[in-house]
């Protein structure tokens, strides 16, 4: 298995997802609580946004992260 | 005059011995230009419980503040009169409220003795001046601070509305003195 | 990758000490979020914490932070204040240094209404001294020193801050992040005393007592047990006691303690004199 | 004699008027404080002077909050002053100790009364002298004043300010309940004839400043919080930059310094005064308003034919080892009358290396000590 990076980035034509893996603890809040199943654990229960192309940008995987370790690019303001 | 004077102005709390001791030390510190210093001791509450107020009077810097035996002794209650007087120096003064201390020890000393707080209460209708009438008396009566000076000291220390009738007790004080001397 | 919040926090203290999935980090970002949206100058900004794991929020923003002793930031926050008023002072407490060794600061500071933003995140545990029960554990809830459930009565911290005289009262989750961000928002902009309540998740010390061993199942848990205001509102008395409202409580306009006290000075200045 | 006219700076001051008026000479502009007898009137002064000045004063919930709002309000910027006693003392200590380890100047009295608990609460003591030293827990320095007049607690609450600011400390004042209520003459100096010490200020910009890196007088430059220089205060021990460290050699070198920032200041930092010590062959060690009966002791047994002298420190913490050790070698016998059992009689003993004997003289029944019993002490150990 390829060495994952400490900042690794999944991009689309809309969307950008970082996931800083330093800063990651693997909470798995982010996985179990997006709206669109776009993120999955790897072998570190690390998210990666498998399914990318369903990404809403709702943002929320990033608003609840308790560690600032993901972000979404391009999110428009939503209500949830 | 002795370089130092004692004074202990004993009572009861809410007699204004307090501020009667604030007022000589303020004569003799801040008017007569003397060293001063006054104390005091009383209990938890603001009124009503054993009060005894000290001053001690110097031309010099005074190094021990509280009184060691008294030159002069006030006493406006039997129980202070009782407990104080045992300090008295052999050749100081004692003054007491006659209708208050009925009882008047057995000493030796220069006693005088006058129904202050009745005066007080008869002349100017309050007993609040008791303070001031016996201050007059004491300075009539020794010349500890300067007549002059315990007039400008009552005068400051005073609210406005009272300067009046604190004044006219004072110089009452000083009457009764001059009738207590002349009666010696 | 680089967002608002890279702006606002020290990043040579990350990752944070806070264990995985803590809520601690959400609040932050809440409350980062929420200053960034005021576009307020960092050089005024002063954040205080107490002590506790939510105390540590103020080693990782980039104001000016003081993390002072247990229960009292509210009174240290309260110097501050009343020493430079063109401050924004942030509070940061959790929930046993908040509403019990600092109980009576808290209330206090509501009395006032001293211009200050009271952040209480609530996980209803000590976490950092290993899940001994707080004012704020549910009756019933375990706690390590709760062994056989709490026997005791739970306070409303929002009902105590509203009855202390707050200016501004809300209840938010990290359940729900862009409502705690609007509400933090709102408190902030409020002029006097103003108390956010974020309910948080605690996994490894709640949680692990209370068959809530995942930052996941905290979170599930924090949803169910909390309703909007209106919800709340048309509960009869035994449902209430299972949920939280979350949302605004009240916000009124009280002039806050700085202001009245400008009075005092303009008071005691032409009366003049050094008497 | 006098023409009987009052001097606008020559006052009857009360020893707690008198804290409060040296306060306001020093630049003090904050006080938090909780009523407390016998030390409430600094409260009251503090209440009615700071907002004619543009001061601010605030009455907390209770003395713990004091403590936070007074390092609050200096770290914000204001010299600041809280006062209170024994049962208050205690419950400042922990904040105390924040202020220690912060290095955030402020002053705080303790006008003491009689304890344990409450106490004796409208009388005398020195029963905190050594809690000044020890109250708040860890290893940590810290100087205290004790003054013995009325016009020493003006002089000295402006010396406490001053230390404070100059070597980032909190500093404590011990009044006692006799000084703090005493009415005294005091001349009031003129502000232009005062010595104002203000903190040092950081000369670099924002970003290079360490808030807690030490220039070489051991005493680290203090940013007012918003003043541009944005740092973390914290009351775990810290690293140049404020933030926590667990670094063993970083922790050692910061208690170190704590204590050598004092420590190698000490000649400035101790005063003390001597009456008759030239050619006394018996000293006395004497503090507060006990010092005046023990001035007053000197001259009754001069008079008596006894080469008394004494010793009355005005600096308590740090202790003048050197002083008492030098004055062991020159004397027989050294007394320490003191309104407590025995406090700081066991700091002289320990700096007199057992070079004279030293005997504690002790009164707790809430009166001062008067002149004739210390005298009374000094016969009794010379028939020993």
């Amino acid at each position: 298995m390829k060495q994952k990076k400490l900042l690794e980035v999944y991009q689309n034509n809309s969307v950008k997802i970082s996931v800083r893996r330093e800063w990651c603890k693997s909470c798995g809040i982010c996985i179990e609580f997006c709206p669109k199943d776009v993120l999955v654990p790897d072998d570190q229960q690390k998210p990666i946004p498998e399914n990318i192309d369903a990404c809403i940008k709702c943002g929320l995987c990033e608003l609840r992260c308790p560690d600032f370790a993901i972000t979404v690019e391009g999110v428009e303001e939503k209500d949830e | 005059m002795k370089e130092r004077i004692e004074i202990c102005l004993s009572g009861s709390g809410g007699q204004g011995l307090i501020l009667a001791g604030i007022i000589l030390a303020e004569a003799a510190g801040i008017y007569d230009g003397k060293e001063a210093v006054q104390s005091q001791s009383y209990g938890p509450e603001a009124r009503g419980g054993a009060s005894r107020s000290e001053v001690v009077i110097s031309n010099n810097t005074i190094d021990y503040p509280k009184v060691i035996k008294s030159d002069i002794l006030l006493a406006l209650t039997q129980t202070a009169c009782d407990k104080y007087v045992k300090n008295l120096n052999k050749d100081g003064i004692l003054v007491a409220d006659s209708t208050l201390v009925t009882e008047v020890p057995n000493i030796s000393n220069k006693i005088y003795l006058f129904p202050i707080a009745e005066t007080a209460q008869k002349k100017f209708g309050t007993k609040l001046v008791t303070n001031i009438i016996s201050l007059g008396i004491i300075v009539g009566l020794t010349e500890v601070v300067s007549q002059e000076a315990i007039k400008k000291a009552v005068c400051f220390r005073v609210p406005v509305k009272a300067k009046e009738v604190n004044e006219k007790a004072l110089l009452l004080g000083f009457d009764i003195a001059k009738d207590l001397k002349t009666k010696k | 990758m680089k967002t608002v919040i890279n702006n606002y926090i020290r990043e040579g203290m990350f990752p944070n000490i806070w264990c995985p999935g803590c809520g601690n980090g959400i609040v932050l970002g809440a409350i980062i979020r929420a200053i960034d949206d005021l576009n307020w100058d960092k050089d005024k900004i002063v954040a205080v914490s107490g002590i506790g794991c939510s105390s540590r929020i103020t080693g990782y923003v980039d104001f000016c932070t003081m993390n002072t002793t247990h229960g009292r930031a509210l009174p240290f926050a309260t110097g501050i204040k009343m020493a430079n008023p063109d401050l924004k002072v942030i509070v940061v407490m959790g929930d046993g240094d908040c509403s019990a060794i600092g109980g009576n600061h808290f209330i206090h500071a509501a009395r006032r209404n001293i211009d200050l933003t009271a952040i209480i995140i609530n996980n209803m545990i000590y976490g950092m001294t290993g899940g001994q029960y707080s004012p704020l554990t549910p009756t019933g809830k375990f706690g390590s020193t709760a062994p056989y459930g709490n026997i005791d009565q739970s306070f409303d911290l929002c009902e105590l801050a509203i009855a202390a005289g707050a200016s501004y009262v809300a209840r938010g989750t990290v359940y729900n992040p862009r409502q705690s961000t609007s509400l933090i928002k709102n408190a902030l902009d409020k002029k006097g005393f103003s108390v956010v309540e974020i309910i948080s998740d605690c996994p490894v010390s709640y949680g692990k007592m209370n068959k809530m061993k995942s930052p996941v199942d905290m979170l599930k848990w924090i949803k169910d047990i909390t309703v909007s205001k209106k919800v709340w509102e048309g509960l009869s008395p035994d449902e209430k006691k299972e949920k939280y409202a979350i949302g605004e409580f009240l916000s009124k306009d009280r002039p806050d303690y700085t202001e009245l006290y400008e009075e005092i000075i303009k008071k005691a200045q032409e009366r003049g004199g050094n008497k | 004699m006098n023409n009987l006219k009052k001097k606008k700076n020559i006052k009857l001051l009360q020893g707690n008027e008198a804290c409060a008026e040296g306060a306001l000479l020093a630049g003090v502009k904050f006080f938090a404080g909780y009523p407390i007898t016998p030390s409430s009137e600094i409260a009251e002064n503090m209440a009615r002077k700071l907002p004619k000045i543009g001061g601010k004063f605030i009455q907390m919930e209770d003395e713990i909050a004091s403590m936070a709002a007074v390092i609050g309000a200096s770290i914000a910027g204001l010299k600041s002053l809280t006062a209170t006693s024994g049962p208050g003392m205690c419950l400042k200590q922990e904040n105390l100790g924040f202020a220690i380890i912060n290095e955030i100047p402020c002053v705080v009295v303790n006008a003491q009364r009689g304890g344990p608990s409450t106490g004796l609460p409208t009388k005398p003591s020195q029963g905190d002298m050594m809690q000044a030293r020890w109250g708040t827990h860890g290893d940590h320095p810290i100087i205290a004043l004790a003054p013995s007049t009325v016009n020493e607690i003006l002089t000295l609450t402006i010396k406490a300010f001053n230390f404070s600011e100059k070597y980032r400390t909190p500093v404590i004042l011990l009044l006692d309940e006799v000084i703090a209520h005493m009415r005294e003459k005091v001349e009031i100096p003129a502000p232009e004839n005062i010595e104002v010490i203000n903190r040092k200020k950081p000369t670099v910009p924002p970003e290079e400043y360490l808030p807690f890196k030490p220039d070489e007088d051991g005493v680290p430059p203090m940013a007012n919080f918003g003043e541009g220089y944005r740092y973390h205060i914290t009351g775990l021990i810290h690293n140049y930059k404020g933030l926590p460290t667990s670094n063993s050699q970083e922790i050692d070198a910061f208690i170190r310094r704590l204590h050598n920032k004092i420590q190698k200041n000490i000649k400035d930092i101790i005063i003390y005064e001597k009456y008759s010590l030239d050619d006394a062959k018996i000293a006395l060690i004497a503090y507060g308003s006990v010092a005046r009966a023990a001035e007053r002791t000197v001259k009754l047994a001069r008079e008596e034919g006894l080469k008394v002298g004494l010793l009355k420190l005005l600096t308590i913490w740090p202790f003048p080892f050197e002083e008492v050790n030098r004055l062991a070698q020159q004397v027989d016998l050294i007394i320490v009358p003191e309104m407590n059992l025995g406090q700081i009689v066991l700091e002289a003993e320990r700096a007199a290396q057992g070079k004279c004997r030293v005997v504690p003289y002790g009164r707790v029944d809430g009166e001062l000590i008067n002149p004739i019993e210390i005298l009374g002490k000094i016969w009794e150990e010379i028939r020993k």
